[in-house]
């Protein structure tokens, strides 16, 4: 909530920067006793969409403020003051510079009436605003503010809803090839063929993570594969709960495919938490057993590039995946076959072809298409404003780019 | 302090040297001296990560309340917020029921809220971090006028760029659609965008890693060895 | 494949063992910084931008310098900051110190420990030099400063008034400063600085940060920007011109320098390994080619 | 029932989080953060199962090998005690891939390691404040440890990235298709860029060709096809999170959750 109004802080203080400093300079030079007049129509409501504790002092620029034409700015910024009576004592509260018209006051108590007055400040004092109030803070059960974040999300999740439950009725939908994902049953092959084992990484953030989540996941549909063509697998993990799910997982998929006496906990054991000695323990398990196969699902950091140099030193196949921007260059540098951001959410669905998982990727198609029609409506609205000159493309571009401000 | 005598300090460094150079050796072969230092770098780190969580989490999150929820209990003060608190104690204590075979199945229940956490947290946060910035951001106009009213050709190309390399970028995550016709040119030009981003990413960061090794050296060169002021 | 099973000597390059490219960079950073190998560097354009600035503003400018960093980031930002401040010191400037991170205020004492004191004796605290310290308010803090310095300033780090500070006493806001340098790699940072005092105040704001964020602070160069330092390669190019200008400063630590060798070198070997790479793929495809239309 | 619940509780937690996100009033308005708290805490219990298994398994090849290795200096006689320390250098010291599991050494060196880090913390050994001290607290046992061991494997491990990017980027950046060599262009100018070879090399340009000057030619490729392609991941990215949250959330994956045996 605090974002929210220090979001506001800005904005108005972005404005009231730009307005007020053209002219500071000049400022300097008038006399600060000139009489300046206090801030106008002050009002004072309960913040909107926050969980109480908070009230909104808004207010008209003093006319010394600077307005655009005046040449002279002689307040310098507002104090907001605050009693419990209208009869005081004030205390401040709060200060917003020239040209701000709120201010966002989060020290308040809910239910208690409060009243405010606002000074126009210069150099020497000033002038107050008349007393105004009571107001009262309280929490709301709607947050106005984030209307756009909910219908956005709204959209974006039925359109998936709506794919997964229309493939859940039967519907054919067609999904393209992926490379990686192709050659997970021929890596896995390999490694059988050769009686080698086969290294499985999922990242090394915690289940907190969703990439962690994917890692998971994928986990499980190789492990399928495995079981069935009994391959050894080396699940060592970097977190504790990631080793409790992935054990679960890999137990699950020995289960279904009929082979839970082929199943040990050992396959998936503990290293340690700490990045880089999880990193010097993989490379260790890389050079002693030489997986023919290494798998990369999840988050990475700076270890990925240390782990798929090394695995391509052993001359083990790779296959990787992982949402972290920073880290993809290194994969599709060192590994066969890279699944790039959107494609690592993919892979478990693409991987269970289940009808109502590939349903889910064709929600987010439709995702992809929205996203890329409010990105050219946006673009056209303003590109229009700016060869045409007509005010209203601009509006109207604002008010479009608006939908995506998060405040 | 005896840890602060010369001796003790050129110790240390001599020992931070050793370990230096034994992680070293592994780009030569895989040896004991690099298993000997992977050994100790498993033990301490896990070590010290449980340490770790054990002042920084568990005592400070969840014992001092429970404790102080306890002596609120007997003077009779209301304890909600230490109530709370039982639930992530049961949730933990149900994760190591695993080791019991006959309750094991519990465990899967923190398992359940760890991940439906995750997911409602992370759909939340993506969608707003990664979705809505991104398309505010991408919103601008492709023409662009300085303030005299002069086309702005170089400006606006560069947007235009963007913009174009944008959609084509997101042509490529296409899945339900084949790659091929127009689409799968369209598609192509996005794995060039893709390629010219990873390449200037790996570029980029080559700087840093060599400050790492740089660092390294010189600690050897100059704090170990003392050949280089 | 070439004729007969020896693998031909391009093809041995293309597939070469690794350890040979390990101990080429091994030996291209260790070399350099056992021989203290420097290269000349040469001044890019939005380095030398701020350079000049300071170069060319009269004795006794007022340049105001902020400490928007943690010690994380001090051995990539601190070399640009010393000699941002050495070259301000030179041309007897007026330097005033302050920090939007609460970590830069301990650096920026300690920058005029190791800095100032040491090598400007004759510089006096409070009429050369002075540090205001922290204040929190990131961006707020700027915008209300732009306006009215003393609003948020009433004593220095120190617990000074700051209308006792002689050299305090011209300055009523942002706006009286002839430069504002602010070093940092995050938020608040170069940007704040930018959208809240430089372009509302029309104040140049010039800037050193991390390699990381300099991509990120490019577009606001030059309008929006006076200069623009990108962590060592930054700092090594305002060392390099500041000793060609002010020999007397060759004989002071320069890191951004002493880096640039091993970096640079190491540069070197990985783009030569690149050629070499890609010269015997294409040299054995053509081969290749060669042997196919022969049969 | 047993699988059932834990899809319940999945749903629950998922989609109350996500409601929580705009509801400000209390108890909704700090949810995720009370979760968020929870989850430390499992992790830290979680934590009691990995330290084990760490324990357990490399208690197991210690006690394996080490039994071995008696048996082994027991036969043939003689005071098998002084011939298992003469022969220990040779035992610890054996083939890497040792089959008879003599590189028990390893194992008890990690678990030396493990419990001398866990005696020096959790006992605040050394501390100067004693039991009131702050467990990082730089003259304490623990971060003697740190600094003198953790922070040079640490840092050692790091830097070995100097060598690999060095290895990766030479067999990576071959021009074998056009996507290779975009690549390899890209990373070849930006690398360029950040030496001096890359200012002199095209130093001689003249001004109305300034932007093929490298350092802006590299600059201008960070700050504009760079950014493309980083949006379209980054959007990517999102819609493959929102896609597969909504997928367990509604337990249409479910695979994390294991099955019910017999």
């Amino acid at each position: 909530m605090s974002r929210r109004i220090s979001r506001i802080i800005v904005f108005s203080l972005i404005f009231g920067g730009i307005a007020c400093c053209v002219h500071s300079g000049a400022a300097l030079a008038q006399s600060p006793d000139a009489a300046v007049r206090p801030p106008q129509n002050v009002r004072a409501i309960d913040t909107r969409g926050d969980e109480g504790g908070s009230i909104t002092v808004m207010w008209d620029l003093s006319p010394d403020d600077y307005d655009g034409t005046a040449e002279a700015v002689t307040v310098i910024g507002y104090e907001i003051m605050r009693a419990e009576s209208p009869g005081g004592p004030f205390a401040s509260v709060g200060f917003a510079s020239a040209g701000a018209t709120r201010f966002a006051d989060a020290s308040t108590h809910d239910g208690t009436d409060y009243y405010y007055q606002v000074t126009a400040s210069t150099s020497s004092g000033g002038p107050v605003s008349p007393v105004i109030g009571p107001v009262r803070s309280s929490p709301q059960w709607f947050n106005v503010n984030r209307a756009n974040v909910f219908i956005i999300g709204i959209i974006l999740s039925m359109s998936i809803i709506f794919y997964i439950a229309s493939a859940r009725r039967g519907k054919k939908l067609f999904i393209r090839r992926i490379a990686g994902l192709e050659a997970v049953q021929e890596a896995i092959g390999r490694a059988t063929e050769m009686g080698r084992p086969i290294l499985y990484i999922p990242g090394i953030q915690d289940m907190d993570d969703v990439q962690t989540v994917a890692g998971v996941t994928i986990l499980g549909y190789v492990a399928r594969t495995i079981a069935e063509y009994d391959t050894k697998i080396e699940v060592p993990t970097s977190r504790s709960i990631v080793m409790s799910t992935a054990r679960e997982t890999i137990k699950a998929a020995y289960i279904a495919a009929g082979r839970p006496d082929a199943y040990s906990d050992d396959a998936v054991h503990y290293v340690t938490d700490e990045q880089f000695g999880y990193v010097a323990a993989v490379d260790g398990i890389m050079v002693r057993d030489k997986p023919a196969t290494c798998f990369y699902m999840g988050a990475f950091f700076a270890e990925s590039l240390i782990m798929a140099e090394t695995g391509n030193s052993i001359g083990a196949i790779q296959i990787a995946g992982t949402a972290m921007p920073a880290q993809l260059p290194f994969f599709v540098a060192a590994c066969d076959y890279t699944l790039i951001g959107e494609e690592l959410f993919a892979a478990s669905a693409y991987l269970s072809n289940e009808p109502k998982q590939l349903g889910s990727l064709k929600g987010q198609d439709v995702g992809k298409s929205i996203a890329m029609l409010a990105i050219a409506t946006g673009v056209i609205l303003f590109t229009l404003h700016q060869v045409t000159r007509v005010q209203w493309f601009m509006d109207a571009g604002n008010w479009f780019k608006d939908l995506f401000l998060l405040n | 302090m005896w840890m602060d005598s010369p001796n003790w300090v050129t110790f240390g460094t001599w020992v931070a040297a050793l370990l230096t150079l034994g992680i070293m050796s592994f780009l030569y072969k895989d040896n004991k001296v690099y298993k000997f230092c992977e050994a100790v770098f498993i033990g301490i780190s896990a070590g010290y990560w449980f340490v770790s969580y054990f002042w920084q989490t568990l005592l400070p999150r969840l014992g001092d309340p429970l404790v102080a929820g306890a002596k609120s209990f007997f003077s009779g003060s209301p304890i909600w917020g230490s109530l709370v608190l039982f639930i992530p104690l049961g949730l933990g204590v149900m994760m190591l029921l695993r080791l019991i075979p006959k309750t094991g199945w519990l465990s899967r229940w923190p398992l359940a809220f760890v991940v439906g956490y995750t997911a409602g947290l992370r759909l939340i946060t993506f969608l707003q971090s990664n979705a809505m910035t991104q398309l505010q951001n991408s919103v601008q106009p492709v023409v662009r006028y300085d303030a005299a009213g002069g086309f702005l050709a170089w400006e606006s190309f560069n947007i235009l760029l963007v913009t174009v390399g944008t959609f084509a970028g997101l042509f490529y995550f296409f899945f339900s659609k084949e790659h091929k016709g127009a689409f799968g040119r369209v598609a192509r030009l996005g794995t060039w965008f893709l390629m010219i981003t990873f390449g200037a990413a790996f570029g980029y960061t080559v700087m840093g890693r060599m400050s790492l090794l740089i660092g390294r050296l010189d600690f050897l060169l100059a704090d170990w060895l003392k050949v280089i002021g | 494949m070439s004729n007969g099973n020896q693998p031909s000597f391009l093809e041995k390059v293309q597939a070469l063992d690794r350890r040979v490219i390990f101990l080429f960079i091994a030996l291209a950073v260790s070399l350099p910084l056992l021989f203290h190998v420097v290269f000349p560097e040469k001044i890019s354009p939005i380095v030398s931008s701020m350079f000049d600035r300071i170069e060319s503003l009269p004795e006794g400018s007022r340049v105001l310098i902020s400490f928007d960093y943690s010690p994380s980031t001090v051995p990539e930002v601190q070399p640009m900051v010393d000699a941002v401040m050495r070259h301000c010191a030179a041309r007897k400037q007026k330097l005033y110190l302050m920090a939007l991170w609460a970590t830069g205020q301990n650096i920026t004492d300690e920058t005029i420990d190791r800095v100032l004191k040491v090598e400007f004796p004759e510089y006096r605290y409070g009429e050369d030099y002075v540090n205001i310290g922290y204040k929190s308010g990131n961006q707020g803090l700027i915008n209300v400063i732009l306006t009215d310095l003393k609003k948020m300033y009433t004593t220095d780090v120190h617990g000074t008034a700051i209308d006792s500070i002689p050299m305090m006493a011209p300055i009523r806001n942002l706006r009286n400063f002839d430069i504002i340098f602010t070093f940092g790699g995050g938020f608040p940072g170069t940007k704040e600085w930018v959208l809240f005092a430089g372009d509302p105040g029309r104040i140049p704001v010039a800037s050193g940060v991390t390699a990381v964020q300099a991509p990120l602070l490019y577009p606001y160069y030059p309008s929006q920007l006076l200069g623009l330092m990108g962590g060592i390669k930054g700092a090594a190019e305002y060392e390099s011109e500041l000793i060609r200008r002010y020999p007397q400063f060759e004989s002071l630590p320069h890191p951004g320098i002493d880096m640039m060798g091993p970096q640079a070198v190491a540069h070197l070997v990985i783009m030569l390994f690149i050629v070499i790479g890609n010269v015997a793929y294409f040299a054995t495809r053509n081969r290749q080619a060669s042997d196919q239309g022969a049969r | 029932m047993r699988r059932q619940v834990p899809l319940v509780i999945t749903f629950i937690v998922g989609a109350v989080l996500i409601i929580a996100a705009f509801i400000p009033h209390h108890p909704f308005g700090r949810l995720g953060e009370n979760f968020s708290l929870y989850f430390d805490i499992i992790a830290v219990f979680a934590f009691l199962l990995g330290g084990g298994n760490l324990v357990r398994i490399h208690g197991g090849k210690f006690m394996r090998g080490i039994r071995s290795s008696i048996q082994e200096a027991k036969k043939g006689g003689g005071f098998w005690p002084l011939k298992f320390l003469v022969e220990f250098p040779f035992f610890a010291f054996g083939g890497l891939e040792d089959k008879r599991g003599r590189d028990w050494f390893f194992s008890l060196i990690t678990l030396l390691g493990f419990f001398a880090m866990l005696y020096a913390g959790l006992f605040k050994v050394g501390n100067p404040d004693g039991w009131q001290g702050n467990v990082t607290n730089p003259e304490a046992l623990f971060q003697e440890f740190y600094q003198s061991m953790f922070n040079p494997l640490q840092a050692t491990m790091y830097a070995l990235l100097a060598f690999f990017v060095a290895s990766a980027s030479y067999r990576a950046f071959r021009a074998k298709s056009p996507e290779a060599t975009i690549l390899l262009a890209t990373a070849f100018v930006i690398l360029l860029g950040r030496t001096p070879a890359g200012t002199y090399a095209t130093d001689w340009l003249p001004q109305s060709l300034s932007f093929f000057h490298i350092p802006n030619l590299a600059n201008w490729i960070m700050a504009v096809p760079n950014l493309a392609g980083q949006r379209a991941i980054m959007i990517g990215i999102s819609l493959g999170v929102i896609a597969m949250s909504l997928r367990v959330i509604l337990g249409v994956e479910r695979t994390y959750l294991g099955a019910d045996e017999k």
